[in-house]
């Protein structure tokens, strides 16, 4: 019975061959979770459907003073000549999609509504995210009081519905300006990241590579900082994609209900639609529709993305 | 269970009285209030001197405080500043406004969500699934605002199919009971008032039930796929079961669960949502109230309670799904 | 005549965008009436994917079986789900691993028994229920009538492990398969279950097919046993042929890694290099030949067949182990 | 002095009863909830409306105008003086709850708003105390004291002379309610709850007045207030049986209401619905202009806005006419002057600044004000019949000034959680805009509450001169030396002063279905419904 050199007899093209084969077959073994998710990811058509809308919004707010015909805020006086109370401009030559309700070029409004849009959705949620991860790290790792007094806020928090607490801070805000509603809206998902974070954290705390951490006498902060934290990134950063779709409906409820962006000026999807769009759907539904389908694309496209990425995170999906 | 429900009571109360000292230093701390509610544009000085007395505002903030949780402790929110009735009665008549449309919506969300994430599920990958899920996508990306503004103008508008707005037609001089009008007419016997009422609660209902059903249906897909992967599906097959008595006794009530827990918490969502549904059919129950109780002139006394009383409900709702758990669920039952 | 009759079946899985996986290649085995027949492997060969086929219990979606699985006279390949649905349970019984997920966590213990008589032999609720108690009386479970009422969850693995056999003993089918029924179980729980499946087997003259890795389990209960590695039978050989004189090097390897209170205490366990997933096809040669001790050159370049053996086996290999001279 | 009104004439009534067109409901959608119904504790137009309807003033407008005729009083005289009014009484007026309208019950309502007790109550009075300028004991209360001369004839005395009688008389809040039914139900006990009030059984259940509707019932879960037709009354009864006020605050749902056939008027359609309505064939009424939107200016917080010259260019930098044919409702003018041309000592020929760029910057470089940076305070969530949205009227007027080179940082408040706190007590903007509904034909009404004194919206200036022009001229009593008195003051106003500048007057206006006939809409928007009859 020959030991542990028993390939001696196999010729040296055929080990190559084994090896070959080997690798073949056994891709899939030692891959890491998320570059397994992100192959799953790449494979799914919801996914890629996602990313695109997204992608291409992205362009279009990145690109929104080459793309756009005018500036945004301008009035035009050919657009005003035929602008009244009741009567609001069609398409005409130079401005392909018509008058907003000040005279301003629609066109220009909607693409520069992507970057305002944009930025307030990821705005409120980086806030929501930063300030949430925040308090779930510190409640995960610090355990004990801490983490009870931070988990006894964020219950306080949640106990309130999230657009009705978005209300409320509007209303309890000194000042109603962008930032109020960006604020507003990301105050909403704090507990949420938190919460999340912290159950991602303490199952990490018991977890094999963390106990072994601790037992090689890693300090606690190096611990956290680059064993538990990283490792519970995941599930907040797919929360995060949906949240943003959430983040722009939200802002669009908040100007319906006349609590929004006081700043007319700004071309926010979510603004025009709930301001102009609602008050001018006779006058003229393109007010009211564009916005209101560029909204529903994108939250679309977000949560397209966001629902693929947790269904190829979810561990039972890796078969 | 007595000792769950009973902790959960503790809870509640430490989270009100928190919420409660919060809000009420956070609404002193601010511009405006009461007292510019209070005046319009006409008030004069001296008017404004004399409402700031007549208020207490003038005393030191502690002895504010100490009076408002002596009222809130006796069940007194004060009187609305807007309507200057008492906040109790304001809320009393708004609130079962806003249970008779969230019933209606989670009813209809759940009456239609769970048979339709059912039917995904079974006929998974085929026509009705994929439309299931484009649907139910849109359902959840729409602002349901602009939802509502729409299905008014296609069915009120050019086709006066259903009544534009209200609860009840204008001098339809139904019989107050119990403040769900629905249930009032038929208490009452006046069944063309609950008629009445029923035919103006569709389209807020439908416009409120969008996401929650959009939702429910799939948690319910997601769920019932879940449980279909189930060994004890295994065996059930191996039991040469019925197909039917499968899907009856084994899928859908495990696949429950999570719905659920789903619908507990899609009461918050429809809390949120009645305020935009309540504004766009000028339905008056809370989320009404809340609006104008806000742009309508920072009525704080009445925001106050609202802010209390949806926290209440909240809890209580999820108090109520996690009893219900345990009633479906035995593994909950023995804990 | 075979009770059941395995005759080149095949499993093939295949999803959406990945390559196609055999995981049950060619396999054929029969099973008398009353005989017990083992089928062993590591996690991963295809016994279990096998017992799966053999019941119609595989997904419908995703995968393609090919070859005949006959039960008495009909091929269960070739029925309808129908009327497949109706031997399963009556003609066919079968126990899973782990017993706790495999039982509906939401219902009493008692329908859970008492539905399989429901269905099969038209009884009424309340008779079934009667029946069940008499049911987990039989397979030990102590006061069964209060046992009824209860959820699996307040049972102890074995109970509910008992329970299962309980439910797929309960219409006292001629075929018993039993996946796995002790690998979840404390390890003198699964003596006892062992017995209590020996001696009902017995009794009522069921035919059984195990499906374990463990060796242990195969020793003490089956005439037959058919090793699968990959997919495929690699050895067929009744019990004793089996473990006094394993020829394939993969059933020598596993027996070598047994612990055995008879080896020299100082001996160290034999190990079988690699892992399940070093294979190559088996187009290409033998699967096995890459953690293979005894590989040599023509273990690559072409199939292996599955040849008979002279002691009414079967073994598929180019360098068998020798033949031990008997003592 | 006597200003005749002999009734209304008896001439007006005839013919419609005989034709047997009365009758029915009329349903009118509102857009506010009132608060109560006791006048005097009220200063909101939504609480008004129904008030008007159930209460009579001791003198009252003629329909569609802000002019002055008889109500209660057929008649009423002024003495030499200006303090004594003497108010001759219409004879056999009934309040609802039968008991007889005589002088004594006119005095008894003077002296009970003059005694009113306790601060609760008293700082509801914001018409009494902007009138009547305090409470017994106060050394500025302006009452003095009344007497039934006899039973058909109350002579109110006053402390001084004020422009604003008898417009004032008029005013809604001042309308003459049951002595006994107040006595009765308890008016006078307001107690504060919380933050805000509890009113008597008796301004919420019990309205009891003279008008040509009764109190039905107020229905706040469906928002429906519910008026019948008074048989008794003594003016032009009510031509329908009765009239529901269904509250809906949403503009659109109002209109969509009106579609739908629920209602058969509402109140305020939203500016962009007017044209599409009208063309439907619903009524659309436009209220005459009685009000105005200015936009004001703090010479406080910027000393560059203490120069005339630069509040000049701001005047010339704004396209008025354009914001009017832009955004203005329909029937909307550009202002001139800080009142209406139908009110008293309006001037036709003040300086008017007509958009002019160049002359907007020239000043400011005369000025040395260039590179000016400005706070511009508009308030939100909140529309007004002078100003449907605030911030489109700033967005338009931000942009003009920035046109002639004045940096504008916009500065939005709420309406109520902010903005009149900021704005009108401690005065943080350097521009805002407002504005104000006439309550009576005054020039006082408008430009002396405005501008009659140092108000801290305007940076508290001692304007000196400005002050004690208007001080005079609302102190004088003979009308045509008053007239000519407030024309000086307006033209002043435009040329020297210029503390705001004027944007526009806009009509509110009133829809009705097809059917409705006989409502007029009034200036001060105070329709009297009991006109209104429903035709076929």
């Amino acid at each position: 019975m020959s030991g542990a050199g028993g390939i001696t007899t196999l010729a040296d093209h055929k080990r190559r061959r084994i090896d070959e084969l080997t690798a073949r077959t056994s891709e899939g073994g030692g891959v890491s979770l998320i570059r397994d998710a992100g192959r799953r990811l790449l494979r799914n058509p919801t996914a890629i459907v996602g990313a695109a809308i997204i992608l291409l919004f992205l362009i279009i707010a990145i690109f929104a003073p080459l793309v756009a015909p005018h500036d945004p805020v301008q009035r035009f006086p050919e657009l005003t000549r035929d602008l009244t109370v009741d009567s609001v401009p069609g398409a005409s030559a130079g401005h392909p999609l018509g008058s907003d309700p000040l005279g301003r070029d629609f066109a220009s409004r909607m693409i520069y509504g992507a970057r305002q849009t944009l930025f307030v959705g990821v705005l409120a949620t980086l806030i929501g995210l930063l300030f949430g991860v925040l308090l779930g790290a510190i409640a995960g790792a610090a355990g004990g009081w801490v983490d009870v007094l931070i988990m006894r806020v964020t219950d306080v928090m949640l106990a309130l519905p999230s657009l009705l607490l978005a209300i409320t801070l509007v209303a309890l805000a000194r000042e109603s300006t962008q930032w109020t509603v960006i604020i507003a809206v990301a105050v909403v998902n704090v507990p949420i990241f938190a919460r999340l974070l912290r159950g991602s954290m303490l199952a990490q705390r018991e977890s094999d590579h963390v106990l072994a951490a601790r037992a090689l006498g890693v300090r606690r902060r190096d611990i956290v900082l680059r064993h538990m934290l990283p490792n519970s990134l995941t599930a907040v950063i797919v929360q995060a994609t949906l949240t943003f779709a959430v983040a722009i409906l939200d802002a669009a409820a908040l100007s319906f209900l006349g609590l929004g962006d006081p700043d007319i000026n700004r071309a926010e999807w979510g603004l025009m639609l709930g301001v102009d769009g609602v008050r001018y759907l006779e006058v003229r539904p393109e007010l009211a529709y564009f916005p209101a389908l560029a909204i529903i694309l994108v939250a679309l496209g977000f949560t397209l993305l966001g629902e693929s990425m947790r269904e190829a995170l979810d561990p039972k999906n890796r078969r | 269970m007595v000792r769950v429900v009973s902790r959960r009571l503790i809870q509640l109360f430490v989270t009100l009285i928190a919420l409660m000292t919060l809000v009420f230093f956070w609404l002193r701390s601010l511009p405006g209030g009461p007292v510019d509610a209070l005046l319009g544009e006409r008030a004069t000085p001296q008017t404004r001197e004399l409402l700031t007395r007549a208020l207490g505002y003038d005393q030191p903030i502690w002895v504010q405080y100490g009076r408002f949780l002596k009222n809130v402790v006796t069940g007194d929110f004060g009187n609305s500043i807007r309507t200057g009735e008492p906040v109790t009665d304001v809320i009393s008549r708004s609130f079962p406004a806003t249970i008779e449309l969230a019933v209606a919506a989670i009813i209809i969300a759940v009456g239609l969500g769970i048979p339709l994430g059912y039917l995904a599920a079974r006929y998974r990958g085929r026509l009705l699934d994929n439309a299931t899920i484009i649907v139910t996508l849109i359902g959840i990306s729409i602002p349901i605002f602009f939802l509502g503004y729409l299905l008014k103008d296609w069915l009120t508008q050019g086709i006066h199919f259903f009544p534009p707005s209200g609860r009840i037609s204008t001098g339809m001089d139904n019989t107050d009971v119990t403040g769900f009008f629905v249930l009032d007419g038929l208490l009452t016997r006046e069944f063309d008032a609950s008629a009445d009422a029923l035919w103006h609660l569709v389209l807020p209902a439908v416009t409120l039930a969008t996401i929650p059903l959009a939702i429910i249906v799939r948690i319910t897909r997601a769920s019932v796929l879940d449980v279909l992967d189930e060994d004890y599906i295994r065996t059930a097959d191996a039991k040469g079961l019925r197909n039917a008595t499968i899907r009856k006794r084994h899928v859908l009530r495990n696949a429950l669960l999570p719905v659920v827990t789903t619908i507990g918490l899609q009461t918050g969502a429809l809390l949120a949502g009645a305020v935009l549904t309540e504004k766009v059919y000028n339905w008056g129950g809370l989320g009404t109230l809340i609006t104008d109780s806000i742009s309508g002139g920072r009525d704080y006394p009445v925001l106050q309670a609202l802010i209390l009383l949806a926290a209440v409900v909240f809890i209580v709702v999820n108090l109520l799904v996690d009893l219900s758990y345990a009633i479906i669920d035995p593994r909950v039952r023995v804990q | 005549m075979p009770l059941l009759d395995v005759r080149e079946l095949s499993v093939v899985f295949q999803r959406k965008g990945t390559k196609p996986f055999t995981a049950v290649d060619r396999v054929s085995f029969a099973v008398e009436p009353g005989e017990t027949v083992g089928l062993v492997g590591e996690s991963g060969c295809g016994k279990s994917v096998t017992s799966l086929a053999i019941m119609g219990l595989l997904p419908r979606r995703g995968n393609k079986v090919t070859g005949e699985v006959r039960f008495e006279d009909t091929d269960l390949l070739k029925l309808r789900p129908q009327d497949l649905r109706d031997r399963r349970g009556r003609d066919i019984g079968m126990i899973f691993q782990d017993p706790l997920s495999s039982l509906n966590p939401v219902i009493p213990l008692g329908l859970q028994v008492a539905e399989v008589l429901e269905r099969h032999q038209g009884k009424t609720r309340q008779a079934a229920l009667r029946e069940a108690r008499g049911l987990l009386d039989a397979v030990g479970i102590p006061d069964p009538a209060r046992r009824l009422k209860e959820f699996p969850h307040q049972l102890s693995g074995g109970m509910r492990q008992r329970a299962l056999i309980a439910i797929a003993l309960a219409c006292k089918p001629r075929l018993l398969i039993a996946d796995e029924p002790t690998t979840a179980l404390d390890v003198t729980v699964q003596a006892q279950i062992l017995a209590l499946l020996k001696e009902l087997v017995d009794q009522s003259g069921t035919a059984l097919v195990m499906i374990t890795h463990d060796l242990g389990v195969v020793a003490g209960l089956c005439d037959t046993v058919n090793v699968l590695y990959a997919g495929r039978v690699v050895e067929r050989a009744g019990r004793h042929a089996l473990f006094g004189d394993p020829r394939h090097p993969y059933t020598h390897g596993l027996l070598q890694s047994v612990p055995r209170l008879d080896a020299d205490r100082g001996g160290r366990l034999h190990q079988i290099r690699g892992s399940v997933n070093d294979n190559i096809p088996w187009s290409e040669g033998c699967a096995f030949a890459p953690r293979c001790d005894r590989v040599v050159d023509d273990c690559i370049g072409e199939t292996v067949p599955l040849e008979p053996t002279s002691r009414g086996g079967a073994l598929r290999c180019t360098n068998p182990v020798p033949q031990e001279v008997p003592a | 002095m006597t200003i005749g009104a002999a009734g209304c004439a008896k001439s007006d009534r005839g013919g419609d009863d005989g034709g047997k067109a009365g009758g029915g409901t009329f349903i009118f959608a509102a857009a506010g909830d009132p608060k109560n119904f006791d006048p005097i504790f009220n200063d909101d137009g939504e609480s008004f409306r129904p008030i008007r309807q159930m209460y009579d003033t001791l003198i009252t407008h003629k329909p569609g105008t802000a002019d002055l005729t008889g109500g209660l009083a057929e008649s009423w005289s002024n003495d030499p003086t200006g303090k004594i009014w003497t108010f001759k009484l219409r004879q056999g007026v009934k309040f609802h709850d039968g008991t007889a309208l005589d002088a004594t019950a006119v005095c008894a309502n003077f002296d009970r708003w003059y005694n009113m007790k306790g601060e609760a109550a008293q700082s509801q009075m914001i018409y009494y105390t902007d009138v009547f300028g305090g409470f017994a004991g106060s050394p500025d209360a302006v009452y003095d004291n009344c007497k039934a001369q006899d039973a058909s004839t109350a002579v109110v005395a006053m402390k001084k002379y004020k422009g604003a009688f008898p417009g004032a008389f008029a005013l809604t809040a001042f309308s003459i309610a049951s002595p006994a039914a107040m006595k009765q139900y308890g008016s006078d006990t307001v107690t504060q709850s919380g933050d805000s009030f509890s009113y008597s059984a008796f301004a919420n259940e019990h309205p009891t007045g003279t008008g040509a509707f009764t109190f039905g019932g107020w229905n706040k879960a469906t928002g429906e207030i519910t008026l019948n037709k008074n048989p008794d009354y003594w003016g032009d009864k009510a031509k329908v049986d009765k009239m529901i006020i269904k509250i809906i605050k949403d503009e659109n749902t109002r209109k969509q209401e009106l579609r739908a056939g629920t209602v058969q008027a509402i109140d305020f359609p939203a500016p962009a619905d007017r044209k599409a309505l009208a063309s439907e064939g619903y009524k659309v009424l436009e209220r005459p202009a009685f009000n105005i939107l200015y936009l004001g200016i703090n010479q406080k917080n910027n000393p560059k806005l203490k120069d005339l010259r630069v509040r000049q260019a701001i005047a010339y930098a704004l396209n008025r006419a354009q914001l009017v044919q832009t955004k203005g409702p329909g029937g909307s003018a550009v202002a001139d002057e800080f009142l209406p041309n139908t009110v008293l000592g309006y001037a036709p020929d003040v300086q008017k600044y007509e958009y002019n760029v160049d002359k907007a910057k020239q000043l400011l470089a005369d000025a040395g004000a260039t590179g000016l940076t400005l706070n511009f305070y508009y308030p939100t969530e909140v529309s007004r019949p002078y100003m449907p949205n605030p911030q489109e009227i700033f967005t338009v007027l931000a942009n003009d000034l920035q046109a002639v080179g004045i940096k504008v940082n916009g500065v939005p408040r709420p309406w109520n959680g902010g903005f009149k706190d900021d704005v009108q007590q401690f005065g943080k903007q350097d521009l805002h805009i407002l504005g104000w509904t006439g309550d009576y034909n005054d020039p006082g009404n408008f430009v002396g509450t405005f501008f009659g004194r140092g108000k801290i919206e305007f940076g508290d200036q001692a304007m000196t001169e400005m002050f004690t022009a208007i001080g005079k001229a609302d102190a004088t009593v003979d009308q045509a030396a008053k007239k000519a008195a407030f024309e000086q003051v307006n033209r002043d106003l435009a040329s020297k002063w210029l503390p705001a500048v004027p944007i526009w007057h806009a009509p509110p206006a009133l829809v009705t279905t097809k059917n409705v006939e006989g409502l007029v809409p009034s200036p001060l928007t105070a329709e009297e419904f009991n006109t209104v009859s429903l035709t076929k």
